[in-house]
């Protein structure tokens, strides 16, 4: 076994100080494999050691919560004895390296995260930000991570229904790309990983063990040069049709009652997976390593411990019913072994070819991770946009056409297309991808799930704090948008080098607005995940809170989507119009620039208005609606005239801002919805005090604002469903 | 009436199927792990979609092989009415039940989306909830349905009226626009000699719930359900 | 002994992944590339010692899976 | 000239395909079967009449489109 000298210290990535606490927990210098398990349990991805003290603020409880972060996934009450189960995960690095398997093998982590719990997935989302159009590696890259999360999310037969895609050059040399699953449950049978019972069996099941991706969790956790792609690690490649094997015999043995704690084998692998279940049910490990399939010859205990081979899972069963656990693995055609037991000695103990090869005390080493409270600066508040500076187009419409051409708002059907969003049969017709929120059916029952990712990276640049809160409400929008209740949220924090107080900054601003629109929407934070160090050459991406949310119908029936259904119904904006330009896509693809401070969100009408939308919806006085975001009200206006495949005609009301301004700013908290009783709904909502203003009439062919111009809807049509499939041929 | 689901390691429009089948037949669907090699009779087997085996070599090779299949082609050989849907099409062709074969989709990507299907004959059960020349409105979700077979077998197909479902545009018409993988003749569903197996690429199955979007696909079980009963 | 196995398009059989990596050489900027066709590579190790025997099992795997023979050709080479 | 180009996954890289074929043969009842490893082989007939030059634009591909060197190797054969 090589010898720990300062340089092998130094590779595993410990500084001065870490390495000490090691000699301390130890009481003597560590072998090889004992040195490379605490590099990847104390690694960023695994510890959490510079986002550990923000990710405690956010809040995390509500009455629905039945379990929040810490486990693999967080899970809510969805009423008759069911729950969701839900989590997004990133796979930054892996994906820009190689963009299929990266991305692959990153939906079948979080698939099994999901599943882990008890929990048949339904659904999958991705929230996917790649570099510039214009840069030479977007292109491949885009292809390959949809192929990618396609390729696996196809074959395991999960559909996915919705997400995100954007490019923006803050992102050339670090993409993001972060999958969420959504799995649904009985609350009786839900599993955790804890480990408990000294004497009972630990079993090892999925695929076999290779030397795949040893040090991926390390990876994750530093920042790339423009050598590390010289220096590419091993890559996983993931095996979509086992993971189905598995999902289904994991299920399957779910129903009876073997198992005491069951836990995925995702970064740090066998490291990470039995630590965790043993150190929080309180108890021991020893482990057999010649007892663990492998893929490979003469795999040594620090490959075996390291490695990320994918689609494996371990288990501790209540002692004497392996055999009936086997039966049903077999029948699936998986392995399955028992390669160890729990014990009460505190210790995890590795024996290999007869050798004892590593003994670990368990607790200081996952209690004593560090923990560090990163020096950070506040990002400086911008100034508001000073509208003088904005001059009116000369063009509305063209420029309208133009927004809607644009790789940030153009359709994103060539990537949806290539995913089966349809498959499981509970996708409801107006929930499939291309509305706000995806909604999917809870089998054999009324209720939907409703689903959506959201952030606004440019909003979180110019202002953490506002940008936080509005991604937050954003996902609140979009599933209120939908008729559902919003109900819990995952957060994927995607940020640059954590060591820059700057940077630093920005993940405490983000964590504060984040958790000032979760308390005020009731909204909570049930799982999570932070991919730190996207960074190259010193150049870090915009930060990147991802939210992922949830929300439930009551009466699938009574939900609906963004498309005009039909003609001759009054359109209605709901909520405050002020005409906020500053941070908004207008200026940054028309006018080229980014300046001004992003749109406020008053969170207290924020929620007055949603709720009051969501009532409507329910009441069936509105037969759609969508949110609006990016583009402002024009933008979401032909958005609803495309999906529902019929013209609009507005009577400009009376303005108090420039046209410009009221056609693309970017004010929160607002929607759009058609209604057949436009004097009905205006009234509910003056007396409700929320602001409503008729602006329109569906029907016609044509986008026709009274004394500006026209524009086909076909027109937009071919430029909105154009751009990708263009630019990607 | 009785229908039996195929389940193959990997399939995953299976309870898709079964959901189906239940509400056209008004009976729970016998569901049929791959490695039996004998199940109760039944009225009608269905294969369904999904990726067996990974579609891992070809789409449907590996399942072709499975015990349970020879079962399936002599019951088909005896003239029980056999469904392949998507994987389930790709594993009939695959074990010789229909000719030809399914390739890459001309475009090599995965596709999921509504496509429209003219009826080329309703004479055969599956097809009898239809009229010839029906226009429907359906999901496909497939990587590999480009139907291909030698001129040979076209013409037989073509000459005996086996083509069961064209891909047209909505109002019913062929354009290479309207063909989502590059089939030949614009090939979306094909009969056996017998008349008594069906492969097709497009799932019925996903638009058979207005909830879902539509319900073209439901005329097929229930037409289905009353040519067998 | 080793059984080296090529699956490849009969003549005839429209080849899309072909076509394609063709056409993307062709943007690459590669000049003068003709005829691109995409076929599959098995290696496959056999217990069986005698070469003669090894080949007729590696055709036989040919005929009953590794191969469609209604659109693809195969080749045994054993090692 | 006619390039013959092998891809094939490193070792140590899983091969989910070779792992399947392997087992599907197993249950056909084909015995001693093991290691068996899919990979890509593609034929592209070059204008180029230069050996040595046609291997090296053949050898460019690879690099460029046909292999992905992260996870596979490739070999090439110009006749
Ligand atoms: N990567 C993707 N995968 C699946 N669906 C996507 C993807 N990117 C965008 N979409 C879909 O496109 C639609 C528009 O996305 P977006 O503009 O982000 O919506 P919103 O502004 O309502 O948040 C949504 O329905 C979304 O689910
Ligand atoms: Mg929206």
């Amino acid at each position: 076994m090589s010898e720990i000298t300062a340089d092998v210290i130094a590779s595993h990535g410990f500084t001065d100080a870490e390495y000490a606490k090691v000699l301390e927990i130890m009481g003597r210098e560590p072998n090889m494999t004992e040195l490379g398990i605490f590099s990847v349990m104390w690694s960023e991805h695994c510890s959490y050691k510079s986002s550990k003290k923000w990710l405690k603020t956010l809040p995390t409880e509500a009455p629905w919560v039945i379990c929040g972060p810490g486990e693999n996934a967080g899970i809510i009450d969805i009423g008759d004895g069911q729950a969701a189960v839900f989590k997004m995960e990133s796979h930054n690095h892996p994906s820009y390296i190689e963009p299929y398997q990266g991305a692959a093998t990153g939906v079948g982590g979080i698939l099994r995260d999901v599943f882990t719990m008890g929990a048949r997935p339904v659904a999958n989302l991705n929230a996917l930000r790649f570099g510039s159009t214009d840069h030479p590696k977007t292109r491949h890259l885009v292809s390959g991570v949809v192929a990618g999360v396609g390729g696996y999310g196809n074959c395991v037969g999960v559909p996915t229904v919705g997400g995100e895609c954007e490019f923006h050059a803050s992102y050339n040399g670090n993409i993001l790309v972060n999958a969420m699953t959504v799995g649904v449950a009985d609350q009786d049978k839900i599993f955790y990983s804890a480990a408990t019972g000294a004497g009972n069996p630990i079993v090892y099941v999925g695929s076999k063990t290779g030397r795949d991706g040893i040090h991926g969790a390390t990876m994750a956790s530093v920042e790339f040069s423009d050598d590390s792609e010289a220096k590419r690690p091993t890559v996983q490649v993931g095996d979509p049709f086992t993971e189905k094997l598995l999902i289904e015999a994991c299920l399957e043995l779910m129903q009876t009652d073997c198992i005491i704690g069951i836990q995925d084998m995702g970064a740090a692998g066998l490291t990470s997976s039995s630590f965790e279940m043993a150190s929080k049910g309180g108890v021991g490990v020893e482990l057999d390593l010649d007892k663990i399939p492998q893929r490979e010859a003469d795999m040594t205990a620090y490959e075996m411990m390291l490695s990320e081979s994918q689609e494996r899972m371990l288990m501790v069963l209540r002692p004497g019913t392996e055999a009936r656990a086997e039966a049903i693995f077999k029948k699936w055609e998986l392995d399955f072994s028992v390669c160890g037991e729990l014990t009460d000695s505190g210790h995890m103990v590795l024996r290999h070819k007869g050798e004892i090869v590593a003994d670990l005390p368990i607790d200081p080493l996952a209690l004593a991770s560090p923990e560090y409270d990163r020096p950070w600066v506040p990002t400086a508040k911008p100034p508001a946009l000073d509208m003088a500076s904005s001059p009116a187009p000369d063009d509305l419409m063209a420029t309208l056409l133009a927004m809607m051409g644009s790789p940030a708002l153009a359709s994103k059907r060539w990537i949806w297309e290539q995913y089966d969003h349809m498959v499981m049969g509970d996708t409801l017709g107006h929930g499939r991808p291309g509305g706000d929120a995806a909604l999917v059916r809870v089998h054999g029952s009324k209720k939907a799930l409703a689903m959506t990712s959201d952030c606004t990276p440019r909003y979180c640049y110019a202002d953490p704090v506002e940008g936080g809160r509005q991604a937050v409400a954003e996902s609140w929008r979009n599933i209120t948008a939908t008729g559902a209740t919003p109900l819990a949220i995952t957060d994927n924090m995607n940020f640059g080098n954590p060591e820059k107080p700057e940077i630093m900054g920005q993940f405490v601003g983000c964590c504060q607005g984040i958790s000032e629109a979760c308390i005020a929407l009731d909204y909570p934070v049930v799982s999570g995940n932070v991919s730190l160090y996207n960074e190259t050459n010193g150049q870090g991406i915009h930060p990147t809170p991802t939210i992922g949310g949830v929300g439930l119908i009551e009466d699938a029936a009574r939900s609906v989507g963004i498309g005009l259904t039909a003609d001759d119904q009054d359109i209605v904006l709901i909520g405050e119009s002020r005409g906020h330009l500053g941070c908004s896509l207008y200026l940054e693809l028309i006018e080229n620039r980014t300046d001004g401070a992003p749109p406020p969100v008053d969170l207290a009408a924020e929620r007055k208005t949603g709720d009051f939308v969501r009532a409507q919806i329910l009441a069936r006085e509105i037969s759609c609606c969508h949110d609006l975001s990016d583009g402002g009200l024009l933008v979401g206006l032909t958005e609803m005239a495309l999906a529902g495949q019929r013209g609009v005609r507005i009577a400009l009301p009376e303005l108090s801002m420039p046209l410009h301004a009221w056609a693309f700013g970017e004010d929160q908290g607002r929607y759009l919805v058609a209604t057949n009783d436009a004097p009905a709904l205006l009234a509910s909502a003056q007396s409700q005090g929320v602001d409503a203003v008729l602006i329109g009439k569906s029907g016609g062919s044509d986008i026709q604002i009274s004394g500006v111009g026209t524009l086909p809807v076909d027109t937009i049509r071919q430029a909105h469903e154009n751009w990708m499939p263009a630019y990607m041929a | 009436m009785k229908a039996a689901v195929i389940v193959f390691p990997g399939s995953n429009c299976d309870r898709d199927l079964q959901v189906s089948l239940r509400i056209a037949t008004g009976n729970e669907p016998l569901m049929v792990w791959h490695g039996d090699s004998s199940f109760d009779d039944v009225d009608l087997i269905a294969v369904p979609g999904g990726f067996s085996y990974g579609d891992y070599l070809r789409a449907g090779a590996m399942a072709a092989k499975s015990p349970v299949m020879r079962e399936i082609i002599a019951r088909a050989n005896k003239g029980v009415p056999v469904l392949g849907i998507c994987n389930g099409f790709q594993i009939l062709t695959e074990s010789g039940l229909l000719p030809g074969a399914l390739m890459r989709n001309a475009a090599l990507k995965y596709i999921c989306k509504d496509i429209h299907l003219r009826v080329e004959t309703n004479d055969t059960a599956f097809t009898r909830g239809y009229a010839t020349g029906d226009v429907l409105r359906i999901p496909i979700a497939h990587h590999d349905g480009n139907y291909f077979a030698d001129p040979d077998t076209l013409d037989e197909l073509e000459q005996e009226n086996r083509v069961a479902f064209r891909y047209t545009n909505a109002q019913g018409e062929q354009s290479a626009d309207a063909n989502p993988n590059g089939s030949q003749h614009h090939i979306a569903g094909i009969l056996n000699k017998n008349r008594n197996v069906l492969g097709m690429m497009p799932h019925p199955e996903r638009l058979a719930d207005a909830a879902l979007g539509g319900e073209d696909g439901k005329r097929m079980f229930e037409g289905l359900v009353r040519a067998i009963a | 002994m080793k059984a080296r196995i090529h699956v490849t398009l009969k003549n005839g059989v429209l080849d899309p992944q072909g076509k394609a990596v063709e056409h993307a050489l062709g943007s690459l900027g590669f000049d003068g590339v003709e005829d691109v066709r995409q076929g599959k590579y098995i290696e496959i190790n056999l217990s069986e010692t005698d070469p003669a025997k090894a080949e007729t099992q590696a055709r036989d795997m040919c005929e009953k899976l590794l191969a469609n023979t209604v659109i693809e050709n195969y080749s045994v080479e054993i090692a």
